[in-house]
């Protein structure tokens, strides 16, 4: 039989332009793997927006990565100070993955 | 010119994408189509441009042009920023921001410009595309300098990108090396060797404009409805900026010897407001400013403003005083 | 005239498109390129059939084309409805939606036909876009109706969205608004202003076509492949349906005195199914009712149908009468 | 140190045509924020699809949302009755999110 | 009142040329509901990829399932193996779901 | 040649695409829009090569060329594979993946050297695009079995998809089915029939090559950048087996007798590597062999020396030896 391992799932959900200085604070954090997918629309109180290619500027991205405790922990404490101000989506839940030692 | 111009297909289209947005209709170009056609568009005009050089050589208006167009690209921002910080009520970091939109250019403003300008027998210099290219950046600078200086005070949490990965951001954007690019390789192949691929790039070309047109219009109303930062102030900024801004750059265009065409086409480029390059550079390099605010101005008001009445002003004006 | 349509290349692509999937390929056309070929042929029928009416002007038999094609959409859903639900043994909910498709055009049906007529020289009317785009949603309205008057006693959970609501969608809906406006478009532009855009709109139209037909036999033999809620009858139905349709446009052409390309026109507006404006608006408005049937009934029997049959079938029999 | 809110992270799978009416049971819900994504494929046991921008009729969408367990619950409420007839693929997950009165 | 059941959420991240095969073994823990949406980019240790449609051999898909314990259990086992090889990420999380029969 | 080669657009534009990437500039092609260009280069190729062969009919000059591609495509990964494993220190499965590619053939290295031999006045005769069709897959099956006869003893955990679906998708591959039915359409439609359609087909022709080439380059030049498991060894080998791969063509195709234009061309495809259908199917086959080898290999080095370098090359050998 195979064994698994409790890991964090986590997403970040941030504009495109904003995923290269994303994935360098998920390198100070020690994180090597990640996948990217883009969001095609979205809403908030202020209003709504759909993604646009010709400016870039409004278009939005999911950040998906598995990590240990260790590693997340030490993200969010990168991450935390920037969501307000980069208006940035950050969820953490609970997943269980069978290769463990590679997050 | 303002009625010829409004029987043009090409503005015909930007004003349908316009209203269909505003009746909200779920009429939708796909993005990676506008997208294509931009890359296509910028392409079109950097070989031409080229192919154009190559024939006329280097001349000193050309010089003199690029030096203008330059120097517009950097000055351009510091009055925008007054006007938006004490008129317009913004915060240092989103006056920086939006100023650097108003000193950049546009692109597509610019191919409707000459189009029109064309049309009119004004064409512009085929040198004014590598004008267009070299205005792209400059404005950027500035308007960190200028929203950084304004929040010197307020550390933010972490360091904004270093200002080397900044400087490389934007001379590797994608919209100047293609435009450059595509001007170096019209100036290797000349006409000749423009002529094999000549038929893609002139055949399509109006009509490639007039669907991205219909696009724009699309966006730049959705824009508009979809906004709430939007204030009175910001929105009589937003004419008068191109405004003050076009004139600047039609009596600068005159003043250094420019033909009507290319000074009128060096006022409608000092008009417009980026959307393609700056709006990325800003959000990566000042990502705590509201691209809400910047895209609005620009795309929202700017851009028609221009397509509709400031392509028609600064001909007549460059036409009046050339 | 059905061996001559089977050897021109715009079929010749949908019967490769059509065999490719049938053998499984992964052939796949990228559907933002698909979507882009689709607003491209409107917006270039849009503009050349407005382009001929501002040089015909308004004439009685445009008056006559349009009041008769706006006639057929509301009419036609209702043997179609009835035919569902005794023949097809469909329930009303589904009865209506299919109906609402068989009532209302595929663009790209009558695309093909026109340039199967004008090859046989006997091209329409350029006012029958105009007619085609009329022709898009007044089905969409009838189709409603019709179920919502069998389903009367069993309330949805919720309320199906108000009819204000739907009537917006209807009349905003993206493929209506662009064949409308580029029609305007043509009319305002006249064939002066088309002259700059004409190259696009009319050099890459055939081959376009030809690409966009490939795509719409991928979608329509994989259509077939997926769907399994398919009964003989409803096949049955999805040949019937357009016949009948058909021959009533033509005749109804005919009388009002149509020149034949238009009646027969009308006559393949008549049988085609809608395969854009009526998908969308039923998942909105029927949520209930099951996709998989009118797709597959519209895209996967009629279209292919349509294009391989139909198309020569309606010009010989409006030739003959005519 | 920053301190975590325990969040329900909600999925809907829907038909993109729907997403404007599942937008407008949200708000109802009192849910402002959302994000929209593309799925490009799937399979039941009716059978497989594929996106198809042309009809659009077959494409489906995923909303993803956080919010609190109290919107969770009026949501669901307004959604449970739908879930058969318009097809939808409703999911309910516990994330933790960083700022947790913005949900 | 309506009911809710645990179930379990499942995330294959994959090549897409291997989507039709993990399908085929989807199919063989007894699961005939799925949804696969593309993945634009994404990191490894060995290097960044962004997705690309001319070769095809460099996109990679993400295959959504939700499923009960035991075909989880089954389909689990049919990946183990595979995971180094093919390159996969899988990830298992809870969720709770409102049709618990249909999953 | 080599000069003449490196001032043509096409060329250009692939170079200018390879130095924004190095550079790292965000420049990008939306992939929608490179499948698109993809497509319309192969529909655009088979027809052409289709109304051709329909005005020659077939010769036996086209029977031997066939038959000497699909031998090409047979044998060619033999020697590959052994450079591969004892040279390039690559396992059994890489080596049979990597030799896949390098006994099949790429469409744009084909397309881009029709172009520069047409311009050289040695253009091949229009089967040569039948005989490209031909050689996509033959190289598949040989690579396969080497890489399996080499892993007999490891066993995989579950098997790799049974042969008769690999040969299934190796026979109705995208690109196969597109070229080979475009290839038929043209031969059916014949001259008279391309006529319509041929202005879509050929005046972008050349422009849409530019953009696709441009895209190219940045993908080509991407894959170099982030290949971490290319060895010197395999740099070695992604040169030398072009070089040889290309010799054998070329006096392959002098030795059956074909023009120099055909020789030359038969001589590209022999040295250019896969990068459409070979890398999807080691992808299904082989799941197991690393992508990145081969991608990096094929499309990094291969791909750029074939473009830059080869095409001038076999041009010239066969001009000399023919
Ligand atoms: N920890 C992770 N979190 C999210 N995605 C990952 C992670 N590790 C790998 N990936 C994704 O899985 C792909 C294949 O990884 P690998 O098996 O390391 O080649 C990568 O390109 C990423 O897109
Ligand atoms: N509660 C939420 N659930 C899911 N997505 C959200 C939520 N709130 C915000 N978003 C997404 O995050 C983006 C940025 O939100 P904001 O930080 O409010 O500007 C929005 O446009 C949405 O796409
Ligand atoms: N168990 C499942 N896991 C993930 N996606 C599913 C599942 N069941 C259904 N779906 C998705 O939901 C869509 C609609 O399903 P249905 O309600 O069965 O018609 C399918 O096409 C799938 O894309
Ligand atoms: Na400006
Ligand atoms: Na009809
Ligand atoms: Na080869």
């Amino acid at each position: 039989m195979f064994k698994t391992y409790k890991r964090k799932r986590i997403e970040i959900l941030t504009d495109s332009a904003l995923v290269p200085r994303m994935i360098d604070l998920l390198k100070q954090a020690d994180i090597t793997g990640w996948s990217v997918t883009r969001i095609d629309s979205g809403g908030t109180p202020d209003g709504e927006w759909q993604r646009d290619d010709i400016t870039g500027a409004s278009s939005k991205s999911m950040i998906l990565i598995v990590a240990n405790d260790q590693k997340t922990e030490k993200l969010t404490g990168l991450l935390a100070p920037l969501l307000d101000s980069y208006r940035l989506l950050l969820t953490i839940g609970n997943v269980e993955v069978v290769r463990g030692d590679r997050f | 010119m303002i009625t010829e111009t409004l029987t043009s297909p090409v503005i015909l289209f930007f004003i349908l994408g316009f209203l269909a947005a505003m009746v909200r209709s779920d009429l939708a170009i796909p993005e990676a189509f506008a997208k294509a056609m931009s890359i296509y568009l910028m392409a079109a005009i950097g070989l031409k441009g080229g192919v154009e050089v190559a024939s006329t050589g280097f001349t000193a208006d050309l010089g003199w042009a690029a030096f203008a167009g330059i120097t517009l690209g950097f000055l351009l921002p510091i009055p925008a920023f007054y006007l938006l910080r004490h008129f317009g009520k913004l915060g240092s970091l989103d006056s920086g921001a939006v100023a650097a939109h108003y000193g950049s250019v546009s692109v597509v403003t610019f191919v409707t410009a000459t189009e029109i300008f064309a049309a009119r027998n004004i064409a512009p210099e085929g040198y004014m595309v590598g004008v267009m290219a070299l205005m792209e950046t400059p404005a950027i600078i500035t308007g960190l300098l200028l929203a950084r200086a304004g929040m010197k005070q307020s550390t933010p949490a972490t360091a904004p990108s270093s200002t080397s990965n900044l400087l490389h951001e934007v001379f590797t954007n994608g919209s100047v090396v293609l435009l450059l690019g595509a001007f170096a390789i019209g100036m290797v192949a000349g006409a000749d060797g423009f002529q094999p691929i000549k038929p893609l790039f002139e055949v399509g070309f109006r009509g490639v404009l007039c669907l991205f047109l219909l696009d724009m219009g699309l966006i730049a109303a959705r824009r508009l409805l979809q906004s709430r930062q939007l204030t009175v102030r910001l929105v009589v900024l937003a004419v008068l900026m191109p405004v003050m801004n076009g004139f600047v750059g039609v009596a600068l265009g005159t003043l250094i010897g420019l033909d009507p065409g290319s000074a009128a086409t060096l006022g409608i480029l000092a008009a417009s407001a980026s959307y393609i390059a700056v709006p990325a550079a800003m959000r990566m390099a000042l990502p705590e400013a509201d691209p809400s605010i910047y895209l609005t101005m620009s795309l929202g008001i700017t851009f028609p403003f221009n397509i509709l009445i400031g392509i028609p002003l600064f001909g007549n004006v460059a036409q009046m005083i050339g």
